[in-house]
């Protein structure tokens, strides 16, 4: 029963799929399994922007939208069907094709990431032996979107914003990538499944062996995350959005499905980011513990994005933005240098033969560094608390 | 340590998070039409007019001394007096405004209206749902609008009320005493020079007696 | 039709863009575009030729083709480095202005 | 290179020093930015962190701020002309939406001018409710500053909407002592207009013996954030000589450790009986500025304890006052108090008759905004919108 | 309230400490105007200084300072020593339109003087007034006053905004309101009226225009004017 | 040859026309991308998976961007150079379509070119991660080398002249001293 419940949609895609020609098989199921990539992560983006709402809502001591079906659950499908019926307006010196093109530049890319996430046992739907690299390349395409959106809008702030979001995807890009090669050397494969594979419990092991229960796993996947966050451009790094100074950034000419657009495609690069963040440090769809392995594998993923989607989410609510020199600092200065750090730290873990000892040389660097920089980052610009004094009376 | 800050920020928000749901000292959020606020005591709309007794077209208090008109600072109370006295509701001839305009689309709340009022004759309405579809005539209202009995005073502001009531009473008694010497001194002169006249006498105290009621009732 | 025709007629073709746009335009950035059409059609050969050429060695070709991909990077980031600072001198980045030796 | 030198070199070396007209220039027209490398953006009228119909004429080079321009008169209404032309009592409202978030400060603030012009004695009573009033506005006016600021670094709202649940309850309170909740409209030349409705004081003792705990969690949150301390430390720095020359007042003035606070060198109303400090920063930054309005309020929570102890029972209203008919003696008088944002003056010449002859308000949000652009230049646009939010302007008053 | 009494020359600088019960630092730094005025007629040669009384209770009185000494005055006040006076609060112009007045005058004869009551014209003028405090020696205020020759459109005083920053923004609110030059103003513009406004409002005999308010209000005077206007436009055209 | 090819192929050239052509450099930039995304396909098709996705990592993620940087960053540069030298097309043309003509026309003249019938067997990125290591290591470290001095490079050229120093708020002291808090 679990085992079938495990494979449901694996077994639903073979059965659609079984009667077709052998040639034309393989591309029908991609088809198939993007069409329900689209549909299941349309749908989340919907929830989680209802849930990100009320979320941030009561964080605020507000209720939130709740006047759309219960407890305000529908409003996304209002939200949709007003964006959907809003007038298309384009600045008239825009550059037309470019602006048209931004938006579809933005959201192929981000939706071809979900080809490479293994959502369940078996369940990837492009399984490439290169599929980190996939990830990443596909990514990176992103950056351009971005551009073309604020360039061709012809809008000083948007091309503020279109500045901003480069100079702040590439940097990030670096400690994105660097943090996952450590994951990379440790299981000495590119490929998602393998990677997912080589977290599983060993038999006999009660605990799994998730990379986040690593020293150098661990600081890898808040940098990771950290990452993820400006790459998605979510607070406290939204600085291409930036509405208190820039007004939107590289969407202030949007309006309509085309802002719509841009809206999804933020969601869908945070989904896929964070299931990359599961796959890559959470153990993906493996169970932390053995004894929970009857769990169908795809609700582990899910619950797993879940959690790291709520981390979004309420930080989102916490934190103010950073600034763009701050911004870079903290990529340059802080993130890139732990992350060649965590490096040879996975190394050393490696070869200390990953148990006690593992920990007991690898943790201090890693804690180490992380004070370090961070003292150096803060000290250099001398940000502290600070002391107050009272007027003598 | 770099960090504890923004976890410290995190708590407080988890904190918050959690205690809109426990504390109602957090959620204060009123969803307006279904629930609503009790009416604080010395709120303030628009302005109205109060009449005594039944019938507004008799017991309007104002005059028409067009003071208010002259102090409302946004201009927004537009009077015209009358040309002929009526009596009021207690039988006393009075001027009365023939018109009487508010233009609540200017009206800015501020009751100087009312603090300038000799006359208790403008109050200050608690409501507020007021918008209308018709911006110009819709937002202005007449005399026969803005009239509203002394009992819906007394309902919105009890403690003006009863101490406004009390006043006027303690007032009209003193007139009516006033009054009652002044007719019996009359009555004597008359009765020395004419028999007849009681008629007059037996006519005044009559309606005194409602207003009073009144202010007993709350 | 022997498929290493065509590709490296695709090749070629590129190549001949590039060369031709690099000769052509003054924006300094778009000569480095056309240098850089003009290496990635040499990266295609490279491809082509290892995966249809007789060479036993199976991975020399790929390599060369990284290898290339990787010096292309480094030299667009000289050359545009170099062109910021053509522009910080003369305000343009059109080749005829850069027609002295001195800044 | 002519465009290059902008950013450092205009920063004002010398407080207070003329600047000549070159650094009055605004770009139109300027061959100096031809070339294309300096951005000019219009930051408002419907720019969302100018606080209002505020707008700022940025010049920018790359982010950098090389000059900025305000551009007042959005909401200019000509107040002043409205309450020459209106009797003294009609101003009142009037003075409501000055600061429409500090309508009780800045009924005082006129009421103490015209106190001062016609003579007249304020009960006790009378000013203890003013003080408590002020002091409660005070507190729901930093509390929402910090909130908008927080909101002008893109705090999703969070810190805004805790300032605005705090406000929310001393609303409240002032709706049941006045009638409204923003424009309150309640004092009245020499005295307020009405007396507490029963029970009223304990509700204010309720909302203030809360008020430490939002405070702490406000910090909590906020005052030790490496972000808001790196977006804020260092930012926008004001000079104690620059402060005082450019007539600047509030928390911005003490903030660059000027120890000049109304309620201590005036000593108006009662604020000589209370016992209260007033804290001084060091550096003159945004987070100066911040933590100012922070540490101001927790003594103004102080002073409301010792005026809800102490609140006498007794008349509210001079005798000598009266509402119609009032006419000051010609003269003249310039009343001032400390309101939350700054010194708020009035200024009154009376020529005998109802209408003042010369009705001034000396509003503290412009004339704080006078170093706007000594405080922005060399910084990053991002930074504008702090300073701009860390200075507090409303532009009911700014523009009047 | 305690009236400092009448005559002008007892003026003090600081508020009276009776009358706020408090700054007992300040009390070190009364000066009258006696005291001052010497020191200052040394400094700037040729300043003419007239007290101006003030009737209200609160009776502080103001120095009329002649508008070519302006400028040096300002800078005396300010960094004079003693009274420090660093910090210009308010800066504000009032318009004193052309006004008769009536003055009892002795006439006649010597020895055979009649009382006449005489109607005299006072030319009009526009006033700045600054209103100076000490940010140092907390005392204050000192109200400054200078005055425009007459009411023209080209009336022109000197911009303290070289002696106080705070002035900067106010001087062009006077400017903008009421017509007033101020000469060596760093940046001279309009502050609330946009430019190209032509009048000055708050000057007493400015008369509004009469299409500022458009929207049909039952009694509107206004309108009523407002359409008139149109109609003459219409039927000119 | 599939027609993906033929597709993969068309959007290439395309591509490098428009860059050469087009007059907004930026559109330049961008149809170069598309050049780049088709070659990466004709990679992929290929079976060079690991290169096809470097292509696309490198050139769109990393080398367009800094194109289209540079681009933002000299903006304004004055005038089209269309307008300066059109004349400059011609002799650039011939240049380009001799070169390409003769190349063309030695492929074609090659009928014997080698042929290896049978596809390579398809080399795992651990196989490439292992002969970079061993076969190819001196080429790596003289890559790696070739890339640090390019990065320092052009960040040398690249670093501007003028640097801002952020204003230092040194404390101001003052007279009265009072209590100090926390």
């Amino acid at each position: 029963m679990a085992a079938t419940l495990d494979q449901l949609f694996v077994q639903l895609l073979h059965g659609m799929t079984a009667p077709l020609p052998e040639a034309i098989r393989p591309w029908v199921a991609l088809a198939i399994s993007l069409g329900a990539i689209l549909a299941v992560f349309g749908l989340c983006f919907g929830i989680t922007t209802v849930c990100e709402r009320k979320a941030i809502a009561r964080m605020q001591n507000r209720l939130g939208p709740n006047r759309v079906g219960p407890y305000g659950f529908l409003q996304f499908a209002a939200d949709g069907i007003k964006t959907l019926t809003k007038e298309d307006i384009v600045p008239r010196t825009a550059d037309q094709v470019v602006h048209f093109l931004a938006p579809l530049a933005l959201l192929v890319p981000v939706v071809l990431t979900f080809l490479v996430l293994p959502f369940g046992r078996n369940m990837t739907a492009m399984d490439l032996e290169v599929g980190l690299l996939f990830f990443f390349a596909a990514g990176a395409s992103t950056e351009l979107a971005v551009f073309m959106a604020g360039w061709s809008s012809r809008n000083k702030y948007s091309l503020l914003g279109a500045m901003r979001a480069i100079a702040q995807m590439l940097s990030y890009e670096l400690p994105f990538i660097l943090s996952t090669i450590g994951v990379v050397m440790i299981t000495g494969a590119l490929s998602t499944t393998k990677i997912v594979e080589a977290q599983a419990a060993a038999p006999g092991e009660w605990l799994a062996r998730w990379h986040v229960f690593t020293p150098w796993g661990l600081a890898a996947f808040l940098l990771f995350l950290i990452a993820a966050f400006a790459e998605s451009n979510r607070s406290p790094f939204d600085l291409p959005e930036g509405e208190s100074e820039i007004v939107a950034g590289y969407f202030i000419e949007y309006s309509g499905f085309k802002f719509a657009l841009f809206f999804m495609a933020e969601y869908l690069g945070m989904f896929s980011s964070s299931g990359m963040a599961v796959t890559l440090f959470l153990g993906g769809w493996t169970a932390p513990f053995a004894f929970l392995d009857w769990v169908p594998s795809w609700m582990w993923f899910f619950g797993k994005l879940g959690v790291l989607i709520a981390l979004f989410i309420w930080v989102r609510g916490t934190t103010p933005r950073l600034r763009m020199d701050q911004l870079m600092d903290f990529a340059w200065k802080f993130m890139l240098p732990l992350a060649l750090i965590i490096l040879p730290t996975a190394a050393i873990w490696h070869y200390a033969g990953r148990g006690w000892l593992g920990w007991l040389v690898t943790a201090p660097i890693v804690v180490g560094a992380y004070v370090l920089l961070g003292r150096s980052l803060v000290g250099r610009r001398r940000i502290r608390q600070r002391s107050y004094r009272y007027a003598a009376t | 340590m770099l960090g504890i800050g923004l976890i410290k920020g995190l708590a407080e928000t988890g904190r918050n998070f959690v205690g809109s749901y426990l504390d109602p000292d957090r959620l204060v959020t009123v969803e307006y039409p279904e629930e609503r606020l009790p009416v604080k005591e010395n709120f303030r709309q628009f302005p109205f007019l109060v009449f005594d007794g039944e019938k507004a077209d008799i017991g309007l208090r104002c005059v028409a001394c067009q003071i208010c008109e002259k102090e409302c600072p946004p201009q927004c109370i537009y009077i015209e007096k009358s040309k002929d006295k009526k009596p009021d509701h207690l039988g006393k001839p009075q001027f009365y405004p023939a018109v009487f305009d508010i233009d609540i689309s200017v009206c800015m709340s501020c009751q100087i209206c009312v603090e300038v009022c000799p006359f208790d004759a403008i109050k200050m309405d608690q409501q507020f749902e007021l918008s209308t579809a018709d911006r110009f005539r819709g937002l202005l209202l007449t005399r026969d609008r803005l009239a509203k009995p002394n009992s819906h005073f007394q309902a919105i502001h009890p403690r003006d009320a009863a101490e406004i009531d009390m006043r006027r009473v303690d007032e009209r008694a003193k007139a009516e005493a006033k009054a009652k010497a002044d007719a019996e001194a009359k009555a004597k002169q008359a009765t020395a020079a004419a028999p007849g006249a009681t008629k007059a006498v037996a006519s005044t105290p009559k309606p005194a007696a409602a207003p009073a009621n009144e202010g007993a009732i709350s | 039709m022997n498929p290493i025709v065509p590709h490296l007629i695709v090749a070629v073709l590129l190549f001949a863009i590039g060369m031709t746009g690099a000769l052509a335009r003054r924006n300094a950035i778009l000569t480095l575009v056309g240098i850089e059409i003009m290496l990635n059609a040499a990266n295609l050969s490279f491809v082509v030729f290892w995966r249809f050429g007789p060479n036993p060695d199976p991975q020399t070709g790929l390599m060369f083709a990284l290898f290339s991909i990787a010096v292309a990077a480094a030299e667009a980031a000289v050359g545009l480095a170099l062109i910021i600072v053509l522009f910080r001198h003369r305000r343009t980045t059109s080749l005829d202005a850069a027609d002295s030796m001195k800044g | 290179m002519p465009s290059h030198g902008g950013a450092t070199a205009k920063v004002p070396t010398e407080a207070g020093a003329p600047r000549g007209p070159d650094a009055y220039r605004l770009t139109a027209g300027d061959n100096e930015y031809d070339d294309g490398s300096l951005l000019e953006i219009s930051m408002g009228p419907q720019h969302p962190s100018t606080h209002g119909v505020f707008r700022m004429d940025v010049v920018l080079d790359g982010e950098t701020v090389v000059k900025l321009k305000p551009v007042f008169g959005y909401l200019h209404r000509n107040h002043e002309k409205i309450a020459e032309s209106a009797s003294y009592l009609a101003a009142m409202p009037y003075t409501d939406r000055l600061d429409y978030f500090c309508s009780l400060t800045n009924n005082w603030a006129y009421a103490l001018a015209v106190e001062k012009l016609a003579g007249l004695q304020v009960p006790e009573r009378a000013e203890f409710l003013r003080v408590i009033t002020a002091e409660l506005t005070r507190l729901q006016n930093h509390v929402c500053l910090a909130g908008f600021l927080m909101q002008d670094m893109g705090a999703s709202g969070t810190p805004l909407m805790y300032g605005f649940r705090e406000r929310e309850k001393i609303l409240d309170l002032f709706e049941a002592l006045t009638g409204a909740r923003m424009m309150c409209n309640y004092m009245r030349f020499g005295g307020c207009r009405c007396d507490t409705p029963p029970g009223w004081l304990e509700e204010v003792r309720k909302v203030v013996d809360r008020f430490p705990r939002f405070l702490d969690e406000f910090e909590n949150l906020l005052s030790s954030n490496e972000i808001l301390m790196a977006r804020t430390q260092g930012i926008g720095v004001l000079t104690r000589d620059l402060a005082i020359n450019a007539g600047i007042t509030g928390p911005v003035l003490r903030s660059c450790g000027v120890d000049y606070d109304l309620r201590k060198v005036d000593g108006y109303g009662l604020y000589p009986k209370f016992q209260f400090r007033v804290p001084l920063g060091d550096h003159g930054d945004t987070y100066d500025r911040y933590m100012m309005r922070i540490l101001e309020m927790r003594e103004s929570l102080g002073i409301l304890r010792q005026a809800l102890d102490a609140i006498p029972e007794g008349p509210i209203l001079d005798p000598k006052s009266k509402l119609r008919g009032f006419r000051p003696k010609p003269g003249e008088a310039y009343g001032r108090i400390e309101a939350p944002k700054g010194e708020l003056g009035f200024y009154l010449i009376s020529d005998g008759s109802p209408n003042p002859y010369r009705y001034r308000i000396r509003p503290p949000s412009l004339i704080n905004l006078t170093v706007l652009e000594d405080l922005c230049l060399g910084h990053n646009v991002a930074d504008t919108v702090t300073i701009l939010g860390s200075i507090d302007i409303v532009l009911g008053e700014v523009d009047r | 309230m305690a009236a400092t009494g009448d005559s002008a020359a007892g003026h003090r600088l600081n508020l009276d400490p009776n009358e706020f019960g408090t700054t007992s630092e300040s009390s070190a730094s009364v000066e009258t105007l006696e005291q001052i005025l010497p020191r200052m007629k040394v400094a700037i040669p040729g300043v003419t200084f007239e007290v101006v009384p003030n009737s209200a209770p609160g009776a502080e009185p103001s120095w009329l300072v002649d508008r070519e000494h302006a400028l040096s005055a300002a800078f005396f006040l300010r960094d004079d020593s003693t009274l420090r006076l660093d910090y210009c609060s308010n800066v504000t112009g009032v318009d004193w339109p052309e006004r008769t007045i009536k003055v009892k005058v002795r006439k006649g004869e010597p020895g055979a003087e009649k009382e006449v009551e005489e109607t005299r014209v006072v030319p009009g003028y526009l006033e700045v007034v600054y209103h100076l405090y000490s940010m140092a020696a907390k005392h204050g205020p000192v109200v400054l006053r200078v005055r425009t020759p007459g009411r023209g459109n080209d009336v022109s005083l000197p911009s303290l905004t070289p002696v106080w920053r705070s002035c900067e923004l106010q001087e062009r609110e006077v400017y903008d309101l009421f017509g007033v030059h101020f000469e060596n103003h760093p940046d001279l513009r309009r502050l609330l009226m946009w430019e190209g406004f032509k009048d000055h409002p708050m000057r007493k005999d400015y008369v509004p225009p009469d299409d500022y308010e458009y929207e049909p209000t039952p009694h509107d005077e206004i309108l009523e004017k407002a359409q008139a206007r149109l109609a003459r436009r219409e039927a000119s055209s | 040859m599939s027609p993906i090819f033929y597709f993969l192929a068309m959007l290439t050239l395309g591509g490098a026309v428009a860059a050469m052509s087009l007059r907004n450099p930026v559109h330049c930039a961008l149809s170069l991308v598309v050049t780049f995304v088709g070659l990466a396909g004709v990679y992929l098709g290929l079976g060079a998976h690991f290169l096809g996705l470097s292509q696309v990592l490198v050139y769109v993620g990393a080398v367009a961007i800094l194109l289209v940087f540079v681009l933002l960053l000299t903006r304004g540069s004055g005038k089209d150079e269309f307008d300066e030298r059109p004349d400059r097309w011609w002799p650039a043309l011939g240049v380009g379509g001799g070169l390409g003509g003769v190349l063309i026309a030695v492929v074609l003249a090659q009928p014997g070119l080698a042929l290896r019938t049978a596809p390579p067997e398809l080399p795992t990125v651990r196989a490439l991660g292992e002969s970079l290591m061993t076969d190819f290591v001196l080429p790596l470290q003289v890559v790696g080398v070739l890339l640090t001095a390019a990065l320092i490079g052009a960040a040398v050229l690249a670093l501007s002249d003028r640097r801002r120093t952020p204003q230092d708020s040194g404390p101001v002291t003052s007279r009265e001293e009072g209590e100090t808090r926390r």
